[in-house]
């Protein structure tokens, strides 16, 4: 049973990984990120945390993403051109071959270090939420407040940034 | 109060009245100025005096020394400290006084001029650093006061900025100053590695506990003594105006009138004398360089009166007359007659001051003319600057009782008694000769008939109180100044008990070295017959001057001399062509040398690698700028391979 | 098939009977209603008082014919309407219906997911809604669908602050994420000794807020902005028709439903009601009687709906920006921090 | 049947390099981002799996703050693209090249 999540959703997400990449279309780039965030989420789920399951979807999916669509169309992004001016396929050699060198070096390595080793079955405790809220919210609590911080200060930047009408903005003396 | 307690106010006080001149006071505040300006030299001359007065009729002789704070470097250790004994008391003396008086006539002669505010800063800067010079206890003290004067020489030689030849005078000053302040420099440090001290009193102990230190051979086949004493001496002809570093000084006289009394003819020019006496003990384990000294004083006193004798510039006849008797002191110094050599120094600052600051009225009276051949009979019209001239005239001459007849007799007795007869005879010609072409001056100036224009003439005038007062005050010191000097033959010939006031008081600086013969003793008939024969010789000198320029004549005998001995005049005229020899030899090669260090050493070498430096770091950032294409994947991927190459790192 | 998911199954046919329903009957309801409101008449044709107008309205769209636009992104175009079901056909598996039971002497609690994450899941499902609404409009290569696409997406996601933010506040006193919990509490507290200690009563602010909210997540009068008739055609779903539309439509009503259930839930006790319990009935029975009062206590809050739709008119775009971030923002945090300091005292 | 852990990571480390690929070699700059996203979740899968394998939590705080700050990151990200729009009408990042040489 559990194997046959793992294969479906890890499937899922591998294939709306590729898709990510590989999709000229932004919007369809983002839609399979949705798959594969909610993919990953009910792997979280299965690695006995539905505490980042659920986050994951509430955050990632439900707020990040609805962002990136959202500005997607607010700029109306179009498909990227293609054609000879466009490509660089040095670059685009150099990164295949750097990220297949790195994904089969740690492949290699983890393989090594975990092999088929099998996870011990879960536990009441480390599913449990409320120990989960408490070792966020006294063990952790100062980054916790940080990130909260950090985020205030996101929303000031951001909302700064992408203002209208700003004094550099051509959008003025039009 | 105890105004020995206080001698460091004495350089100090007019250091602060420069500093406040120079930066507090602006530039309208003229009454301000001059208060200030006045104040602070006067204060110093009052202290100063008092000073001296306290000291000499103390009962201690020892020399008063006052170190006002020491200068650690290392282990080295150097005080800030002053002296007093009766050579610095003498040479303070003379400073403050004729500083002072040179300070009362300069509200006068300078109270139209622009840079009023400026000028006063610069003199009391100068009187500072003459103090300074004098009051030093150890040789880096005199240094800096040395190396004051010659900058505040160069400030005001060049005080006419806006001129053309005024900044080039100053900094021809300062170039052959420097010469001699290298040397200078030199002797110092050689003492100062072999004695370890630069104290002039712990010098003079150890070199007479110990003789044969100073005598061991040094450098250059010369004893020490006679390595720092050369040394010393070449330090002294730059700030002492002699042959060869002299040139200075005659173009030195672009400056202001005053300042050309003060600074280049009665004080800061016998820096040089002094500080030979200052280290009598040494010159005396050197008698080579002592007659070297001799030698180039003899020298440079002929030299500079002959050309003194075919200068039509008034202020040029004076400056040669300076430097040919800063020649006499050095020979005074050179044949061992210190005390001589202190005595004229003294005497000729009264005289030559006061012959200046003549000058200076009448240049004032002719509207700015220094040119003798323009002027003729002023005396009708400077009732008062004529008679003081002329007492000068008479006591650089040498006619007695005035004081230049008592100092400049002394020398010669002291060459005479030295058994150098042949400087004694050059120093007699140099005085016939200085007889005539200072009555020459006055001959061409106060007598006969105006040579001037019309307007010139007319503009003529006798100079204000604050001007004239200062010439009589000189005058009646030009006269009298001989007179703490009258030489012990005179005394006990008249039968009276030895008053040779400045004598008694300068001996114990004189050190008295065994072995070193001193003594030399003329017999009382052979001294009179010495100074009839002077005295004699500069009656024959003023004859002469009478005979060719006197009354009406004029310029007539110049013109003579001309037509007779044009090749003899044209030399004399253009200073033996000393300044386009140095020209030729000197200033011309090191400026090509100059250029070709510039073109090659400086162009070619240090710019060129330069430049290849310069090169190669552009073709590396020409070359490494093409990595930064703006293209934010590009960043990335390097980005990415080097964690690769830090992911390779870290597993194997 | 085991005895767990056979329960599932039948809770889970219980919720899907219910939200079937709820559409054709608020059709029937959205046109009586405003009719009795104006005094007219209404639909009366289609049954008794016109109560099958919405079975014949279902029947329409689906026999109508189905048309594409020919620019359209064929694949999102069709994808759209189906995610606008996926948050109520998922949400409502998280609320409780009853309490505890006995079935063949298994103790069995009337929710779908019995989980401590309870309200976390329901959130994180509720936040996918906005994908259809988002999809639909860009995939419709419509300005007006496009517009509403992404006046939708702002406005969700502005108002999902603040109706978590009212959430959470309602949960504090249960101290659960499960909604259980949160009836439960409402059950055994006393307000005074007397008044049930409904959300409702003890943070009348948070419940403000939460409705405030509910109508803009559900793009409900007066916050319909995404869908505006006399501005946008009618929004994102301008370019559908026939079955598609209906998926739509049904989806909103779904929606709304659950949000309902969830409102009542937090804030009205849920499926008690004061002065019943429940637990005296037999089997099944506790289930379904609460089944009963919660959707007795929805369907007031669906009429609440309807009535505020034919009441207010409808909110210019930066009214509801400004409403949503600059006054239910704030006011949400305070009644967090009111909540919190009076379950820090100890008056909870 | 159980799966073992081992799997768990090389999905991450393929959805690692998978997006690594994308963000060296999209043009659009949203869509780097995307794969910058998809990379994040990759680390997030890695932590939580070893979370799981070490029995410590707090592997999952950790990918709780980088939830957070991918949020954050998001936010500030998306405005300046907003703003590089507004200026150049493109976020092609081979055309926002103006730190070039």
């Amino acid at each position: 049973m559990e194997l046959l999540a793992f294969v479906v959703f890890g499937l899922a997400a591998l294939v709306s990984a590729i898709v990510v990449v590989a999709h000229r279309s932004p919007i369809h780039s983002t839609l399979s990120l949705v798959v594969t965030l909610v993919s990953t989420a009910a792997l979280f789920l299965m690695l006995g945390s539905p505490f980042l399951a659920a986050l994951q979807v509430l955050l990632y999916t439900g707020a990040i993403l609805v962002l990136f669509l959202f500005v997607i169309m607010l700029l109306n992004v179009q498909r990227e051109r293609t054609g000879a001016a466009a490509r660089s396929p040095f670059q685009t050699w150099s990164a295949l071959i750097a990220a297949f060198v790195l994904a089969g070096a740690v492949c290699r390595l983890l393989w090594d270090a975990h092999g088929e080793a099998v996870l011990a079955p879960l536990t009441e405790d480390f599913v449990a939420l409320r120990n989960t809220a408490s070792l966020l919210f006294r063990d952790y609590l100062l980054p916790f407040e940080m990130v909260g911080l950090l985020l205030l200060v996101a929303v000031v930047v951001a909302s700064w940034v992408a203002r209208r009408g700003g004094a550099d903005s051509e959008e003025e003396s039009r | 109060m105890d105004a020995l307690s206080l001698l460091w106010w004495i350089p100090a006080l007019p250091f602060l009245g420069a500093a406040v001149n120079g930066l507090l006071v602006r530039n309208g505040q003229k009454g301000l100025v001059t208060f200030v300006g006045l104040a602070a030299p006067g204060a110093s001359m009052l202290l100063g005096l008092t000073a001296i007065w306290q000291y000499a009729t103390g009962l201690a002789p020892e020399p008063l020394r006052q170190a006002v704070y020491s200068w650690t470097v290392g282990e080295m250790s150097i005080d800030v400290a002053f002296r007093l004994d009766p050579l610095s008391a003498v040479m303070t003396f003379v400073v403050t006084v004729v500083g002072f008086l040179i300070h009362v006539y300069s509200v006068g002669y300078m109270g139209r001029e622009e840079g009023y505010r400026r000028y006063f800063s610069f003199l009391n800067l100068f009187m500072g650093a003459m103090l300074l010079l004098v009051l030093g206890s150890n040789f880096l003290v005199m240094f800096v006061g040395w190396e004051g004067v010659g900058l505040c020489s160069y400030l005001l030689i060049g005080y006419y900025f806006d001129q053309e030849f005024p900044p080039e005078a100053g900094k021809k000053a300062f170039v052959v100053n420097r010469i001699g302040d290298f040397a200078f420099l030199v002797g110092m440090l050689a003492l100062f590695a072999s004695f370890g001290t630069l104290e002039f009193g712990e010098i003079t102990e150890r070199v007479l506990a110990a003789p044969e230190i100073a005598k061991a051979p040094y450098v250059f086949g010369l004893s020490l003594a006679g390595f720092v004493t050369l040394c010393l001496f070449i330090g002294a002809m730059g700030k002492s105006a002699q042959i060869p570093l002299y040139v200075w000084l005659p173009d030195a006289m672009a400056g202001p009138t005053p300042v050309s009394a003060l600074i280049h003819a009665a004080t800061m020019v016998t820096a040089g004398v002094y500080m030979v006496v200052r280290t009598n003990v040494l010159y005396q384990l050197a008698p080579e360089i002592s007659l070297f000294v001799a030698g180039i004083g003899a020298a440079t006193a002929i030299f500079a009166a002959t050309i003194g004798l075919a200068q039509n510039d008034i202020k040029k006849v004076l400056a040669y007359s300076t430097v040919s008797q800063l020649g006499y002191m050095f020979l005074a110094a050179g044949v061992g007659a210190y005390v001589a050599a202190i005595f004229h120094l003294a005497t000729h600052a009264f005289f030559k001051a006061l012959l200046f600051l003549g000058s200076g009225s009448v240049i004032h009276a002719m509207g700015g003319e220094q040119d003798m051949q323009k002027m003729g009979g002023l005396r009708k019209h400077l009732p008062l600057t004529y008679p003081t001239y002329l007492i000068a005239t008479l006591a650089i001459a040498g006619i007695p009782p005035l004081a230049g007849f008592f100092s400049k007799d002394e020398i010669l007795a002291g060459a005479f008694a030295g058994h150098h007869h042949l400087i004694w005879g050059v120093g007699i010609l140099t005085a016939g000769l200085t007889a005539c072409y200072m009555f020459r001056s006055v001959y061409l100036t106060f007598h006969g008939s105006f040579r001037g224009s019309h307007e010139q003439e007319h503009h003529l005038h006798e100079s204000p109180k604050v001007m004239t007062v200062p010439l009589v005050l000189l005058a009646l010191g030009a006269v009298t100044a001989g007179w703490i000097g009258i030489p012990t033959g005179l005394w006990e010939m008249a039968g009276f008990a030895d008053h040779n006031v400045l004598h008694h008081f300068l001996s114990p600086v004189i050190a008295t070295l065994p072995g070193v013969d001193t003594g030399h003793h003329l017999s009382h008939s052979t001294e009179l017959l010495l100074m009839l024969v002077s005295v004699a010789v500069a009656l024959g000198g003023w004859l002469v001057a009478k005979r060719l320029w006197g009354g009406e004549r004029g310029l007539a005998a110049d013109r003579t001399f001309a037509e007779r001995l044009p090749f003899v005049q044209r030399l004399l005229a253009n200073k033996y062509y000393v300044d386009e020899l140095y020209d030729r030899v000197i200033v011309r090669p090191l400026a090509g040398l100059a250029r070709g260090c510039w073109k090659i050493v400086d162009t070619l070498l240090i710019d060129g690698a330069l430049h290849v430096g310069a090169f190669v770091t552009e073709l590396t950032g020409d070359l490494g700028r093409f990595s930064t294409t703006g293209n934010i994947r590009n960043y990335a991927l390097y980005f990415f391979a080097g964690v690769l190459l830090l992911f390779w790192w870290m597993i194997f | 098939m085991s005895p767990e998911t056979l329960a599932a199954l039948a809770k889970m046919g219980l919720w899907l009977a219910f939200l079937i329903n709820v559409a054709p009957i608020m059709l029937w309801v959205e046109r009586r209603a405003p009719a009795f409101m104006q005094d007219r008449l209404g639909p009366n044709r289609v049954g008794p008082l016109g109560f099958f107008q919405g079975i014949a309205d279902a029947a329409k769209f689906i026999f109508k014919e189905d048309i594409e636009p020919a620019t359209a992104d064929r694949g999102l175009y069709l994808l759209a309407p189906v995610l606008a079901l996926v948050p109520c056909l998922t949400t409502y598996l998280v609320i409780p219906f009853g309490p505890d039971i006995e079935v063949a002497g298994r103790t069995m609690a009337s929710v779908v997911i019995d989980s401590d994450s309870g309200i976390f899941v329901f959130l994180a499902l509720a936040s996918l809604g906005v994908y259809s609404l988002v999809l639909a409009g860009w995939a419709s290569n419509n300005k007006w669908s496009l517009i509403g696409a992404i006046r939708a997406s702002a406005q969700m996601i502005s108002y999902e602050l603040a109706l978590t933010l009212a959430v959470v506040a309602a949960l504090v006193p249960a101290g659960s994420l499960h909604l259980g919990r949160v009836v439960d509490y409402q059950i055994g507290e006393r307000l005074f000794g007397f008044l049930p200690a409904w959300g409702v009563l003890v943070q009348p602010i948070g419940f403000l807020v939460f409705l405030v909210a509910m109508f803009a997540e559900t793009n409900r009068l007066p916050f319909d902005l995404p869908e505006a008739e006399s501005e946008l055609v009618a929004g994102y779903h301008t370019e559908y028709g026939s079955i598609r539309f209906a998926l739509f439509f049904m989806g909103e009503y779904m929606a709304m439903a659950v949000l309902s259930a969830l409102a009542a839930t937090l804030y009205f006790g849920g499926w008690s009601l004061p002065g019943v319990d429940l637990m005296q009935l037999p089997g099944v029975l506790p289930a379904l009687v609460g089944f009963v009062i919660l959707t007795v206590k929805v369907a007031i809050f669906m009429f609440l709906f309807v009535w505020v739709r034919w009441t207010f008119p409808r909110f210019r775009y930066d009214q509801l920006m400004r409403l949503g971030w600059k006054v239910l923002l704030p006011l949400a945090l305070a009644n967090l921090v009111y909540v919190a300091a009076l379950a820090v005292g100890g008056k909870l | 049947m159980s799966v073992p852990i081992s799997w768990y990571l090389l999905l991450a480390a393929a959805l690692f390099a998978i997006g690594a690929i994308g963000a060296l070699t999209r043009r659009n700059g949203i869509a780097i981002f995307l794969s910058i996203e998809l990379m994040l979740n990759a680390a997030n899968l890695t932590l939580a799996a070893y979370s799981r394998l070490l029995g410590d939590r707090a592997g999952q705080m950790v990918v709780f703050f980088v939830l957070a700050v991918a949020a954050a990151e998001a936010a500030v990200g998306l405005a300046l693209f907003i703003g590089i729009f507004r200026l150049r009408r493109t976020i092609d990042v081979n055309r926002i090249n103006l730190l070039r040489w």
